[in-house]
């Protein structure tokens, strides 16, 4: 099997898949079966501060084409989130620590926990699309989310990811923002701003009614974001939204994605979804006679 | 695919004290031990067993709260909504079945019973804390070659829990399989006894569950998730599993003592 | 049969299905054939100033769940299509012109020869997010789209509806913009900025790179938009994204639309599409015992 | 489903002058008549009917402009993008069919040539500007009872145009069904010809094509969508179409004459 190492500002992944927030990222032991299922790093359930149980179901409506979600951003906090860590970095594969919060302070604090909690990098959500007040309010303007960074920065000496949303015209200003900052990666895409609703009920599905979009519905969105910011920035992007396959994965390289995140493929195909697209990434390149994956990535803005 | 999709009740039975049945069209395959969610609009979704897999399908609900309640005053004609149905499902032994229900945990287990399609190989053991509780003991005659029951309070049957009837029924026959439902510390009691005698089993367990597809991580059991890989788990798997009978998680994936 | 008819800022149509812009409108007699079908209205194809050849193929890419176009605009120019639209009023539906441009002195001028033709209203594409210098580049700025539907409102008596991009955090601020100027309603939404990458061709499959999303991938990001929309403003909103089938149509309503436009579908169900979702609709009503849409119209707000 | 999908040439046969046919695989059910977008990547996408539509597909291309110099070029191991298969098809009658194909035409009937499977009833006129241009001829003769040829320069075969030819042989047999495809011109006066005689045509025609599945409008020709409405139409459409034999539309939607 060639090599599917890559390095993403540093950390070096043994494949470039890794496990989206939010998707089973809330226990320790959950992490943990993500890698061994094959991923090559994994990412938390975003941790805020406080015990937050999250939005009354329904929270998730699924549809032919991906899942629309609103859990609302649940989370035992970080205080109590020490625990899983300690299980989570047992796997042997970089743990990226999510978070949100409500301010530049918030965000600092909760990423110096992750750092100490063995986090080997940490990642802002700063696109949730339906937790008001949290994510993609304040993701949506660069000079607040210049501010989040240096924040961060300036506790951490981690790799700090910033999580971008796609509801916004600006997210290739808001990328710059990130770059600007010091910020040392970004991650593209959050789910899309979205609502189902239920004829016969004569209302939104979602108890919150708004949710966020994903699966393959967002790929082409995503790709188009990840293709974008990769023009206009040097920081690696890494890529989520819509991928199930090693196809999907290997466009979101092309587009210019370093490494890619996976999330509703999880429920739909399950934890052996990393090692399939590990393993297509692997016969693809030793049918084109390539030694690693470093030069695809990008190459579709030739 | 459609989500969250509305469907008549067809039928209410009240099966018990504190439960119902509610039997409606959802032309969905179903197995035995499968769950669905059930979306009551303005209350919650919630998981529950399909205690009837066929074409004419069914939920038995025990009220405990809010949805449950509500679910519970639900008449004919009214109507409720779906997804599903969801998770792994129970596969009895082609040797002789224990089935040991506690509980609800009968809404999960008279399916397989039916499945199997021979009395002769399906033994049953119904526990509950009361006589009022104790349901579904003529549905499973109808599929079991014996039936025995077991109420708390010894009010019913004989007086105990649906382990120590268990215990009595294990020890005069052989058994190849246990299939069972219910209290989880009760579960976690079956699990030694059956590592004693030897005999493989099956237990449907539960979790919190919001999203039911194996996404959000809620009903999270150690790294498996009840909704995706379970509910339904063999000896083996819950042996390995450190949580099992000791916590759960709650909405916020706090761990909780059971 | 009961009545479909819908009044969308006075305009009556004998049914809520609207032909939505850039679908086979490039011509009179094709804008004729959807009135045929069953549509109880039909918007032109986006029509500017000069005639414009639109972008090199491929400008389509077809998707499991939707379609990703970049045509670029395409169109004879408002001189030539004066004839089209003899032809298209002809129909006896009511003919929406649609019109694209860079300036409010474009649209101004537009509209006025879009009234002339015989345009029973006009509709201003503020949204396409595929060519640059036109569409959604000038409709995300509030104060921009303002002082275009004044320009416009100045030069035409008929009503004008004002289409908008689902790309931006700020479609309900624009949609305000949109009222606040006179505008007589609004067209949610137009498609969501994307891009495919092929893998053998290691490069974006249009011509053009990015493109616009549609189809049912599109819909829940079009009922959260109208929902957001309606909780807002009191102008109608016409829905578009997504609808293939009079639940999906009836969902649209619900969250707040008096009609709604079809586009992609005509790809994958044809023309017919328009009398399938009418009849269902009134089969709809028929069960319910109820008289009209009207009482339908945005109760998912409730 | 794949959009723009790359299979890889595994045959190039030289048809005659300008003319070269393509041969690959391409797993997708196809009906003679039927067309398929093909992309080259910086370049252009563009409609080609599929001169073969069984496994092993083909194309036919005359060299006119940059796309087609292009696929004209390609070798073995090359490869193309494809989408569709696209359009309706031919139907052949159950009497005699006259095949008539002016220029490239050849590709799109030769497929249903062959599907008839009975050379008794199948007859083809097959017309060219001159010699060299004049393909399928031996193709034709495996699948028809008789193929005449023309050139317009009298090069090869009777001089004149496929449709004085088809004129000769309706004077010698009475056909059910007049299948075609060639310029537009040509078609307009053997719709003339067909109604003389009052005898059934399915004509494949072709406009400017860019999304393929009747979305854009570019392919109009009245109100009909010749990508998806056609390419083959019958008499009494194209009877009437007012556009048929007069005008085209070119790329930003302009009126042309044909
Ligand atoms: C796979 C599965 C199958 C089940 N099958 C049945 C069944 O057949 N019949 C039956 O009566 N009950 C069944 N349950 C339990 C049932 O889902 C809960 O009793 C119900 O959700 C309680 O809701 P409530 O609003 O009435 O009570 P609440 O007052 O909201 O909660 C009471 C308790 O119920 C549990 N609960 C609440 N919400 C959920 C949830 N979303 N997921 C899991 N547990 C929850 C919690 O332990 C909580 O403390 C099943 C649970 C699972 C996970
Ligand atoms: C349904 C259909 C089936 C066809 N089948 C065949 C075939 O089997 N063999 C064959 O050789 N040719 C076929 N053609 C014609 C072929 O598509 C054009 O010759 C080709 O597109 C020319 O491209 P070019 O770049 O080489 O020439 P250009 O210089 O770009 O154009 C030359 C002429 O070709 C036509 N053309 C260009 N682009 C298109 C387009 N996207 N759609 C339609 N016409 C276009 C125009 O009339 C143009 O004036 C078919 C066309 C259609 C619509
Ligand atoms: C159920 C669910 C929960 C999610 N929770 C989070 C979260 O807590 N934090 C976050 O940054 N993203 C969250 N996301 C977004 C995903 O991480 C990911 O960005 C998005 O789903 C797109 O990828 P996908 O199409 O592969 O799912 C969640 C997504 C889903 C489906
Ligand atoms: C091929 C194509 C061309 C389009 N051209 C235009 C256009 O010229 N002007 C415009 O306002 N919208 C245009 N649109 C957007 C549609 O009108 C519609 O807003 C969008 O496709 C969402 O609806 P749908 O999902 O039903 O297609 C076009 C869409 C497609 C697919
Ligand atoms: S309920 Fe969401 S993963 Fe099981
Ligand atoms: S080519 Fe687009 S409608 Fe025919």
């Amino acid at each position: 099997m060639k090599s599917l190492r890559v390095s993403v500002a540093g950390i070096i992944l043994k494949n470039p898949t890794i496990l989206a927030s939010g998707i089973i990222g809330e226990t320790g032991r959950s992490l943990l079966s993500a890698i061994e299922a094959g991923a090559g790093a994994v990412v938390t359930k975003s941790i805020g501060l406080n015990v937050r149980k999250g939005n009354t179901n329904p929270t998730l409506v699924e549809l032919p084409y991906g899942y629309l979600n609103a859990m609302g951003l649940p989370n035992p906090g970080i205080e109590a989130f020490g625990e899983e860590m300690s299980i989570a970095i047992r796997g042997g594969a970089p743990v990226i620590g999510s978070v949100f919060g409500q301010s530049a302070e918030d965000f600092a604090l909760l990423c110096s926990r992750m750092q100490k909690y063995g986090a080997s990098a940490v990642e802002l959500n700063l696109s949730c699309p339906h937790a008001s007040g949290y994510g993609m309010e304040i993701g949506v303007d660069p000079d607040n989310v210049s501010q989040i960074i240096r924040a961060v920065k300036r506790s951490v000496s981690i790799p700090v990811f910033a999580k971008l949303t796609p509801n916004t015209e600006r997210i290739v200003e808001v990328g710059r923002a990130v770059q600007e900052a010091g910020g040392d990666g970004i991650v593209a895409i959050n789910t899309l701003k979205a609502m189902a609703v239920s004829i016969e009920a004569r209302k939104p599905i979602l108890s919150n009614k708004i949710g966020g979009l994903s699966g393959p519905a967002v790929k082409p969105v995503g790709l188009r974001c990840v293709y974008e910011l990769y023009e206009e920035l040097d920081v690696p992007i890494i890529g989520a939204g819509g991928i199930e396959t090693w196809r999907d994965a290997l466009e979101y390289m092309m587009a210019g994605a370093v490494a890619v995140q996976i999330g509703s493929a999880v429920g739909k195909k399950g934890l052996k979804v990393f090692g399939e697209i590990g393993s297509g990434l692997a016969r693809y390149l030793k049918s084109r006679g390539m030694e690693g994956l470093d030069e695809l990535v990008g190459v579709a803005h030739a | 695919m459609r989500s969250q999709m509305f469907t008549e009740i067809r039928e209410v039975v009240k099966e018990g004290k504190g439960f119902t049945t509610l039997r409606f069209r959802f032309a969905r395959n179903a197995l035995p031990g499968q769950f669905v969610m059930v979306w009551l609009p303005d209350i919650d979704e919630i998981p529950m067993s399909l205690s009837y897999v066929e074409d004419f399908k069914g939920i038995t609900v025990r009220e405990v709260g809010v949805a449950t309640r509500a679910l519970s005053s639900l008449r004919v004609g009214d109507s409720i909504a779906l997804r599903g149905p969801f998770g792994n499902h129970f596969e009895p032994s082609h040797g002789l079945n224990l089935i040991v229900s506690g509980g609800t945990g009968a809404a999960s287990l008279m399916p397989v019973a039916e499945v199997v399609g021979d009395k002769r190989r399906v033994d049953v053991a119904i526990g509950a804390r009361t006589r009022d509780e104790v349901i579904f003991e003529n549905r499973a005659r109808l599929s079991s070659s014996e039936v025995r029951v077991s109420t708390d309070d010894g009010t019913y049957g004989m007086k105990g829990t649906a382990v120590d009837l268990a215990r009595i029924m294990m020890k005069e026959k052989r058994y190849d399989m246990i299939l069972a439902c219910g209290p989880e510390m009760m579960l976690r009691s079956l699990l030694e006894l059956s590592k004693e005698y030897g005999i493989s089993c099956q237990f449907s367990l539960e979790r919190f569950m919001k999203c039911g597809v194996g996404l959000c991580g809620s009903c999270a059991l150690d790294g498996k998730r009840v909704c995706a890989d379970g509910p339904v788990f063999r000896r083996e798997e819950l042996e390995s599993v450190s949580e099992f009978g000791k916590y759960k998680r709650d909405e916020a994936g706090l761990k909780v003592s059971l």
